[in-house]
């Protein structure tokens, strides 16, 4: 934080759950804490809103759940461990959620990673994945 | 006295309960990554462990944020898993060894490890995937259970070099223990794999590689960069090395031998990975 | 640069509590105590602390021995007090430093410590009666906090060593922390006292003594027993001094000034100390 | 424990609560930090009974819990961090609890506190308080 010494150098694409975000971002990790239980996803379904009261998030956070943003949630704080049981709720596995972030859809996503088992690099396999795609942000 | 039997070493992506689930052993996506795993069945069934200490991660069940440890071991009589937050069928529980899991806290702290100590610890896909894989047949599990969970979550995480002397004092003592178990030491999760973030989906298979190599015959050469470069080398997920990094310090300082290693891209997202060493 | 303006120390009964709600400060009973504190209010008037850094043991509020960390830094913007079981008045909430909690934290495990990290934690009588003493007419307490908890609940319990450890590392993360708050050291329980078996109201003035005349010249000398050691000398919760020994730490190698010392026996089952340090 | 490598000394009249003491003694302080909750403390005070089955505590838990024997707590790997909040039900301080452990008058346990503070030994002043008194135990 701000009177720490300086941090290494950042690593693109790269949100390290460190403090900073872990503080911000506690209630939206709270609320998908809560998700491990059915009962409490059902609830979220059954009033997205009174729910997300419920546990205080911050408008950026509920604006990032409402519009299914997963770097919005990320960047208000998200740890992907927690946010992976909010994406259960909606069906959404892994690669989905790797689809939503890098802006193409999923069939392109994972063929990136099967690029990459044939043994391209992943500079390589995303470089051609982006091919003809808005970049993302 | 005890024997440590060996180490096994695997990723543990939940997409794999999935799988084991609805029976795609055989599936073309699937095969390469579970043909992995006769090996490792066959090496069990010869070398009988009846202890397994297993160096993983918790998901996000068991811990929160309120309270996140660095590293927490398991003195439970019982251990279960439960809900992730995906409804899917419950893994397994296991039975715990009460008097070695005291014996190694007592040990760790006499060796100014600061651990948290558990005596409730529900276990998560990290930690009952890897046994999924390895005794696929199981009714109940063949070994008793001691957990030791590594924060590999929430920044900052411990170094490589600390997790590498935390495998090493659960080495000291196991060799301190006056019981006859055999012991086998698991390590779970990576390899390098990042699920969150514009660089979701990066693998990086040159240091998976050298991880790999280099696991058996030094593993001080994985403690050598910081978690920052880890992260970089090996994806914000592909840190769960770390795991697989405490697991062989427990073997001891001394090289090992590698008897099986598989390797495949991708499951999910993943870099997979399953190895077995035993004490050279 | 911030600036460690010195360390306070005080036993934390929670009849304390009990007493200054009913108002008996000049009791009989309580007068030999609560004399000990002008003091100490005058030196915190003078040197004028914000941000408060204390040890303490939490009593069965915030830990329970399903996940009982050995160290847990809290990293929480408030820490509030709960019932403990007595139905007594909660004590006030405090603010949190959370800039300072994650410079420390970062340091801690650089270091090698494996704390806990706690962003929510509660906060019991151990640390509330400190400030209740040095602060008796605040409307707030005018420093933010951060609170370290020492397990001396359930054994193993970390050595007096590594505790003077994990304070000199906070020393250090202060050194490297580039704020201009001027900071207290506070450590809190002790002296000798037992609770609990047919031992139920041991006191060692003796040991109590060498802790006192120690502490601010050689708090090493504190380290050399064991802490099986020190409950026989000091009783099963006279361990706690393993928070007054965190507190010294934290103010660094070199040797500290006396500034004022209060001893009682006794308030409740409890040898009753305070003290005043400085910087030298 | 069993296999482990031989502790130290014992402390007389001292029980350290340890590995074997909390692995016992889990379900009985399982039940004390719930009396951290004033609704669970009257749910005790309602049905005792009840309220100790809920927390399966075993029979020799149960049976110190009734005698309200705090040495038969400890002996049943009861913490006194933990018991404290049960002692708090019955309206009983530590000074109660140490004459209920040293088995003698709560009178007589303070007597021989502040016959420490007169600066009498421990073992001076326990000696005192136990004249006349039958041994504990
Ligand atoms: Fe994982
Ligand atoms: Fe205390």
């Amino acid at each position: 934080m701000s009177s720490s010494p300086a941090k290494p150098e950042p690593i693109p694409g790269t949100h390290l759950f460190d403090g900073d975000a872990a503080a911000k971002g506690f209630a939206l990790n709270d609320m998908c804490f809560s998700f491990n239980d059915a009962a409490n996803r059902q609830a979220f379904l059954d009033d997205e809103d009174g729910y997300c009261a419920k546990f205080n998030l911050t408008p950026e956070q509920r604006k990032a759940v409402a519009d299914r943003s997963v770097l919005g949630m990320i960047a208000a704080g998200g740890n992907i461990y927690y946010l992976a049981k909010l994406a259960g709720i909606f069906g959404l596995n892994v690669q989905d959620v790797g689809s939503l972030q890098t802006g193409v859809p999923v069939d392109k996503f994972k063929a990136m990673l099967l690029a990459q088992g044939r043994g391209e690099t992943y500079e390589a396999a995303h470089a051609e994945m982006m091919k003809g795609e808005m970049v993302n942000g | 006295m005890a024997e440590i039997v060996g180490a096994y070493f695997t990723s543990h992506v939940p997409a794999i309960g999935g799988a084991i689930h609805r029976g795609l052993q055989q599936d073309p996506y699937w095969k390469p990554f579970f043909d992995g795993f006769p090996p490792v069945q066959e090496w069990l069934a010869k070398v009988k462990p009846d202890v397994a200490i297993v160096f993983y991660n918790d998901h996000g069940l068991n811990f929160f944020l309120d309270k996140m440890p660095t590293f927490a071991v398991g003195a439970a009589a019982q251990y279960d898993n439960a809900d992730e937050g995906w409804g899917l069928p419950l893994f397994k529980s296991f039975e715990g060894h009460l008097p070695l899991s005291w014996h190694i806290i007592e040990s760790l702290v006499e060796d100014e490890f600061d651990i948290t100590t558990c005596q409730k610890m529900l276990i998560d896909h990290a930690l009952s995937i890897p046994f999924e894989l390895a005794y696929p047949n199981a009714d109940k599990w063949p070994t008793k259970l001691v957990p030791i969970a590594i924060n590999t979550v929430q920044h900052p995480l411990p170094s490589a070099k600390r997790v590498l002397a935390l495998g090493q004092a659960v080495n000291k003592a196991i060799q301190s223990w006056q019981g006859d178990e055999r012991i086998v030491v698991i390590g779970t999760g990576g390899l390098s794999h990042q699920l969150d973030g514009e660089r979701a989906g990066f693998i990086n298979q040159d240091y998976d590689k050298f991880c790999m190599d280099n696991l058996s015959v030094d593993p001080a050469a994985l403690t050598k960069d910081s978690v920052h470069e880890i992260v970089r080398l090996s994806g914000t997920q592909g840190v769960e090395i770390l795991n697989w990094i405490g697991a062989r310090g427990a073997m001891g300082e001394g090289v090992a031998a590698e008897i099986h290693r598989n390797y495949h891209i991708p499951i999910s997202n993943t870099a997979a990975a399953t190895m077995v060493l035993e004490p050279a």
